[in-house]
């Protein structure tokens, strides 16, 4: 269970443009739950997203994961978490330009030091898992859109994430393909990951698989589902 | 992707690497095959009673560098100005440019 | 001033590395003084990553000042031909009065350097960066050091004149000689081959101890010490008598030099990063109790104990094999 | 009685003196090799070839000095540095001229002291085949003293380190 | 360990990609950086072998050279002083030499003639240096003609042309009797150009120098060491020209090269945020851009040393030559023999790769400490 407890991010503290995007927010989520975040965009969806999926440090409040408090580790640890934990997936797919699709799923796994040739082998097999297989050699610039976004969410499975975070998915996306992604989340629930979307958009928190949503507002959670 | 980038670049690196290995095992090698050559240099330097390397033809003064005092250069006019290339490259002997 | 790539390398990476060691003890009062994990302040954010540059920097100077303690040496022997009445880097260093005090801040900057990239390694094992302040406090004691050194490298080298009438190892280790070295060698030689040996043991058997049980850290630590200053004075005292084939040449430098096969350089090197990597092991025994580095430090001074262990050991070796094969010997004298 | 023994004495120092010289004329003077040390402070001789000195023993036996002071100071405590062996084992004694750089007998040769000419050991005995060579050399160079190869003493060798 | 070795080949892997996508600005930056070491290496070594050459090769050079001056410019030396300077202690000969130039109007060359010590050609004939030989087409036995001091033509026959091995010292030398060059110059019978004396021990150089000075207040001796100094610092620092243009490109490079470290673009940005995302660390990306700098700077210098040397010694610095050469049209075209060390190689490395190196820590902090959810926002 990951269980943030009273948490606020302020950025740029002390300066004009102070802002503070999340005012003591207290969230639990179960995992194997397929959970999403809603709310319209500055909300503060994407900033709980990133202190959950341990990209950020709060300012204030503590944030637990499997009962181990995560907030209070440096960069160097957080990220270990992350990398171990967390799979991620973008809005726009972020994928790395000028080289492969088989090389941007690799990426994450870089600084693992994983022997090349099974590192090669896992990720074919996560592309193959989506019949990718023949365009592992392509670069990105020349996948359509639909490949791009499988691409994206092989990528975010290489490490075998007991947590999938994705960063409103469908925004770019075409109905068709929308209902793509979430048919494949449906198969990755199916398998027992928890998944977090964070979405404005009705094509996903109306979802099947969906079994909570939180809504947020001005950086607090203002729906009463959440209550505690 | 047949070779990993990094075994290619490695690759090249140890080729260059070597290269820049063998050329001075070459220089080594060279030196030690020019050992007669510089006895015969030295005993026409040492017959010939030679003091300057014959690299500055131009002007007497770059001829025979180490002969030169300072006031060559501008023998003609107090004011003239350098005029030949390699006054440009080759400081005046160290023994008149010191100060004692 | 003596125009030399070596002395231009050494003033200039002084230089830097003081410049370098200012801007990290700035950052290291600001960490000593404001550093609290627990809280996700820009500030903390700031500082956190602050340590990313500083360490990097740190490391690389460090890195380099390891180095430049042999360079120093090697630069001193070869320049040595500048002054009369010297053959080899005793002379160069008896030119002026910064000589010998450059080499031991530079023997005292090795050790700390290499023992805070011994902390650097275990601090970032740990999750809550544990020795953060101990490694800031000890970058902060470090700092003047590194700064004496290059004033007095830099009056040193500034004030090298060629021609300057210097005094030979000869005759600065002559047992005629009214200094410390004639102290040292107007010791017999068996006496201090049997402490130089017994010292060697007594490490070995802490180190296997530490190695095996994992017990006496402290104790190891202060055995290494020992051992250092016994092996230099041993090197002093008959050592170097091996090597050179002479009864009454004592100098610790000429073995760096091409004709005695540059075995000084293994023999120092073995010793220094014995010591360094011995009194690591000190160093860490005491952060033991921190809980996150729980399982890392007896981990990592194992590791350490071994690389310890293994330069003094292969340091012994060599000396035993010259004692044993070289065609000298000193019972006669 | 007395006077007779004196004679004796001086009659056998004049042999003997005599008879190395002898020896000394014969022997000719090895070139330091690379590998030669100085016996006294462990330099190799054959990189200072200016100053270079040697004592040849009956045996065969050749010391190379990096100067006169060396040499001496290895002459005069051959017990530390060449145990087993006497003075009157010494064959021939070579130092090194001056104005000429050649090699030549060092029981015979004039050493000047205390001048501003100094040798990789620092202050050095300055050897010379004549004595006209010395006095010039001496004002030439602020020499302090001329002396012969029997005046040399510890007590001239101390000053000189 | 070999996941410590993995992991660099991995984080060297995407490094090279990412140094291949910008090909360009990469390329460039990579040809500028092996020019500039090129044209440092090509310096060094030029220098150091001539420089060495010169040490070896004037070793044999007259310990001391006795010259004459009056109101600051040369004289021809009485042959008589060297019966007193011979009195000095230390000076094992004395040698009048008689030497002087010679200029070609028809060829604009410059010649020294000169007596040689040993071995002097007969009268009537001459030994010529190989770039005489070349640029006139003279071979031996050819009979050549120069006006002398009185305007009269006075021809020789060549006997001996020098080996081209030796042009570094001989090339434009014209060696004659003592006879010839006395009635071709016109210099008297008792005086010469100067004197070279031979003194065995090097540290009487300066007594002797000192003692004829006073003898001769006129007189100006040059000592060996000082000639060998004067080669030793030939090319100094300070020699003009090259180093002009030199820092000219380095500035430049310097520049090129800084804007290069600091100015990360968009795109780049956004790929270090995207992998600090996805599981990077601040010193994995710290690595990588250490690797984008090694690989630059480690390729440009291997590449730039070794056109350097090919330059140098296989070509005879064939780039410097015209600058060089300047006026004169007997460049001896000479080999260098290849004096390099490790030494001078290692020096090399340290102009030129370390700075690049260390001007690039800053610059790849600054990128590696990108928020990781700077691709959310």
């Amino acid at each position: 269970m990951i269980s943030a407890r009273n948490i606020s991010k302020v950025f740029n503290a002390g300066r004009p443009n102070e802002f503070t995007a999340l005012h003591g927010v207290s969230l639990d989520v179960q995992l194997h739950e397929t959970t999403v975040l809603k709310g319209p965009s500055g909300s503060g969806k994407t900033t709980l997203l990133s202190l959950i999926g341990c990209m950020a440090r709060p300012t204030t409040g503590r944030i637990f994961l499997n009962e181990r408090e995560i907030t209070s580790l440096p960069e160097r640890f957080l990220t270990e978490v992350r990398r171990s934990t967390f799979g991620f997936i973008f809005q726009q797919f972020n994928l790395i330009k000028g080289i492969s699709a088989l090389e941007n799923v690799m990426a994450p796994a870089y600084p693992t030091g994983e022997k090349f040739s099974l590192l090669r082998r896992r990720a074919m097999e996560t592309l193959e898992m989506f019949d990718l297989g023949k365009r592992a050699d392509a670069r990105i610039e020349w996948l359509s859109g639909g490949e791009a976004q499988r691409v994206a969410i092989a990528r975010a499975l290489i490490h075998n994430p007991a947590i999938i975070i994705a960063d409103e998915p469908t925004t770019h996306l075409d109905t068709r393909l929308s209902h793509e992604f979430m048919d494949i989340m449906g198969d990755l629930k199916a398998r027992g990951t928890t998944i977090i979307l964070a979405s404005h958009d009705p094509l996903v928190y109306g979802s099947d698989l969906v079994d909570r949503v939180v809504e947020m507002r001005d950086g607090q959670v203002v729906d009463g589902e959440s209550a505690l | 992707m047949e070779f990993r980038r990094s075994t290619i670049y490695m690759g090249t690196t140890a080729i260059l690497v070597l290269s820049l290995t063998g050329l001075m095992l070459h220089a080594k090698a060279k030196v030690r095959a020019s050992a007669p050559l510089f006895a015969r240099k030295t005993a026409v330097v040492r017959q010939l009673e030679l003091t300057d390397l014959c690299l500055f033809t131009e002007a007497t003064y770059t001829r025979h560098l180490s002969m030169t005092d300072l006031s060559t250069p501008f023998q003609d006019a107090p004011l003239s100005l350098e005029h030949f290339p390699s006054g440009g490259l080759v400081g005046p002997p160290p023994h008149l440019a010191q100060k004692p | 001033m003596i125009l030399d790539p070596g002395i231009l390398a050494l003033l200039v990476s002084s230089l830097l590395i003081s410049l370098m060691s200012l801007y990290a003890s700035g950052w290291s009062i600001r960490i000593l003084r404001r550093w609290d994990l627990a809280s996700g302040s820009e500030l903390q954010l700031a500082l956190e990553r602050r340590t990313y540059l500083i360490s990097t920097i740190v490391s690389y100077f460090l890195a380099f000042q390891l180095v430049s303690l042999f360079l120093f040496i090697q630069t001193a022997d070869s320049i040595s031909h500048l002054f009369v009445g010297a053959m080899c880097a005793v002379g160069t260093l008896t030119v002026s009065s910064f000589g010998y005090p450059t080499l031991l801040l530079k023997i005292v900057t090795f050790i700390l350097a290499g023992l805070w990239l011994i902390l650097n390694h275990a601090d970032n094992q740990g999750y809550d960066y544990p020795l953060i302040k101990a490694k800031y406090l000890l970058l902060l004691i470090m700092a003047p050091f590194i700064l004496a050194e290059t004033v007095v490298q830099g009056a040193y080298f500034l004030g090298l004149r060629p021609d300057i009438i210097t005094s030979c190892c000869g005759s600065l280790f002559s047992q005629n000689s009214h200094k410390i070295t004639s102290e040292i060698l107007a010791a017999p030689s068996a006496p201090m081959e049997i402490v130089f040996y017994s010292s060697m043991f007594i490490t070995f058997a802490a180190g296997a101890r530490l190695f095996v049980q994992g017990k006496g850290g402290y104790f190891f630590a202060s055995m290494s010490g020992i051992a250092f200053l016994t092996s230099i004075v041993s090197v002093i005292s008959f050592i170097s008598l091996y090597f050179y084939e002479m009864p009454s040449h004592h100098c610790p430098f000429c073995i760096l030099q091409k004709e005695y096969g540059y075995a000084g350089y293994p023999l120092y090197i073995l010793m220094l990063s014995g010591t360094v990597t011995g009194l690591g092991v000190g160093l860490l025994q005491q952060f033991s109790k921190e809980k996150s580095l729980a399982e890392t430090i007896p981990a990592l001074q194992r590791k350490l104990a071994a690389v310890s262990l293994t330069a003094f050991f292969l340091f012994t070796v060599i000396v035993t094999c010259q004692i044993l094969f070289s065609n000298f010997k000193l019972e006669g004298y | 009685m007395k006077a007779i023994f004196r004679n004796i004495c001086i009659m056998f120092t004049v042999l003997f003196f005599g008879f190395s010289l002898a020896l000394a004329a014969d022997l000719k003077p090895h070139k330091a090799g690379p590998k030669d040390k100085c016996p006294v402070c462990g330099m190799f001789v054959a990189k200072y070839p200016d100053f270079a000195a040697q004592i040849t023993f009956r045996d065969g036996a050749t010391f190379h000095f990096d100067g006169a002071k060396d040499m001496f100071r290895f002459y005069l405590n051959l017990s530390r540095y060449a145990p087993g062996k006497k003075t009157t084992d010494v064959a021939a004694v070579f130092v090194t001229n001056y104005y000429d750089l050649s090699l030549v007998n060092g029981l015979t040769a004039y050493y000047v002291i205390g001048s501003d000419v100094y040798g990789p050991m620092g202050r050095e005995l300055i050897p010379f085949v004549r004595e006209t060579e010395a006095r010039d050399f001496m004002k030439d160079h602020h020499g302090t003293s001329r002396i012969r190869f029997r005046d040399v003493t510890p007590a001239i060798l101390k000053p000189l380190d | 360990m070999t996941r410590m070795i993995e992991r660099q080949r991995h984080i060297m892997d995407f490094t090279l990609a990412a140094l291949l996508r910008r090909k360009g600005k990469n390329g460039a930056l990579l040809s500028v950086y092996t020019l500039l070491v090129f044209i440092l290496a090509s310096i060094l070594f030029f220098t150091h072998a001539l420089k060495h050459e010169a040490a070896l090769v004037l070793n044999e050079a007259p310990e001391i050279i006795v010259q004459r001056t009056m109101t600051g410019r040369y004289q021809t030396i009485p042959v008589a002083w060297s019966d007193r300077i011979r009195q000095i202690n230390g000076v094992i000969s004395v040698h009048p030499r008689l030497w002087g130039y010679k200029y070609d109007k028809d060829f604009l060359a410059n010649y020294t003639m000169m007596v040689p010590a040993g071995n002097p050609p007969e009268p009537g004939s001459i030994d010529i240096g190989s770039g005489i030989s070349r640029m006139r087409g003279a071979n031996r036995g050819d009979i050549i003609a120069f006006a002398g001091h009185d305007g009269q033509p006075r021809s020789f026959t060549i006997r001996n042309i020098f080996d081209s091995e030796s042009q570094l010292v001989t090339s434009d030398l014209i060696l004659l009797s003592e006879k010839d060059y006395r009635d071709f110059s016109g210099i008297p019978e008792d005086q010469s150009t100067d004197l070279a004396l031979q003194v065995r021990n090097p540290r009487e150089y300066a007594t002797i120098a000192e003692k004829i000075s006073r003898m001769y207040p006129d007189s100006r001796p040059i000592v060996r060491t000082e000639i060998q100094r004067t080669y030793d610092a030939l090319f100094g620092w300070r020699s003009g020209l090259m180093i002009v243009i030199f820092a000219a490109v380095a500035l430049a490079f310097v520049i090129f090269a800084w804007d290069k470290a600091t100015g990360l673009s968009a795109e780049e940005q956004k790929e270090i945020g995207i992998l600090k995302a996805v599981g990077w660390e601040t010193s994995d990306i710290m690595l990588m851009k250490f690797w984008e700098g090694s690989i630059i700077s480690l390729t440009a210098f291997l590449l730039g040393t070794i056109l350097a040397y090919a330059h140098v010694f296989f070509t005879s610095a064939a780039l410097f030559a015209p600058v060089i050469k300047g006026w004169s049209t007997l460049y001896p075209t000479f080999r260098l023999t290849p004096f390099i060390d490790f030494g001078q190689v290692a020096t090399l490395f340290f102009l030129t790769v370390v700075p690049y190196t260390v001007t690039t820590i800053i610059p790849s902090w600054r990128a590696a400490t990108i928020d990781p959810d700077t691709v959310m926002r």
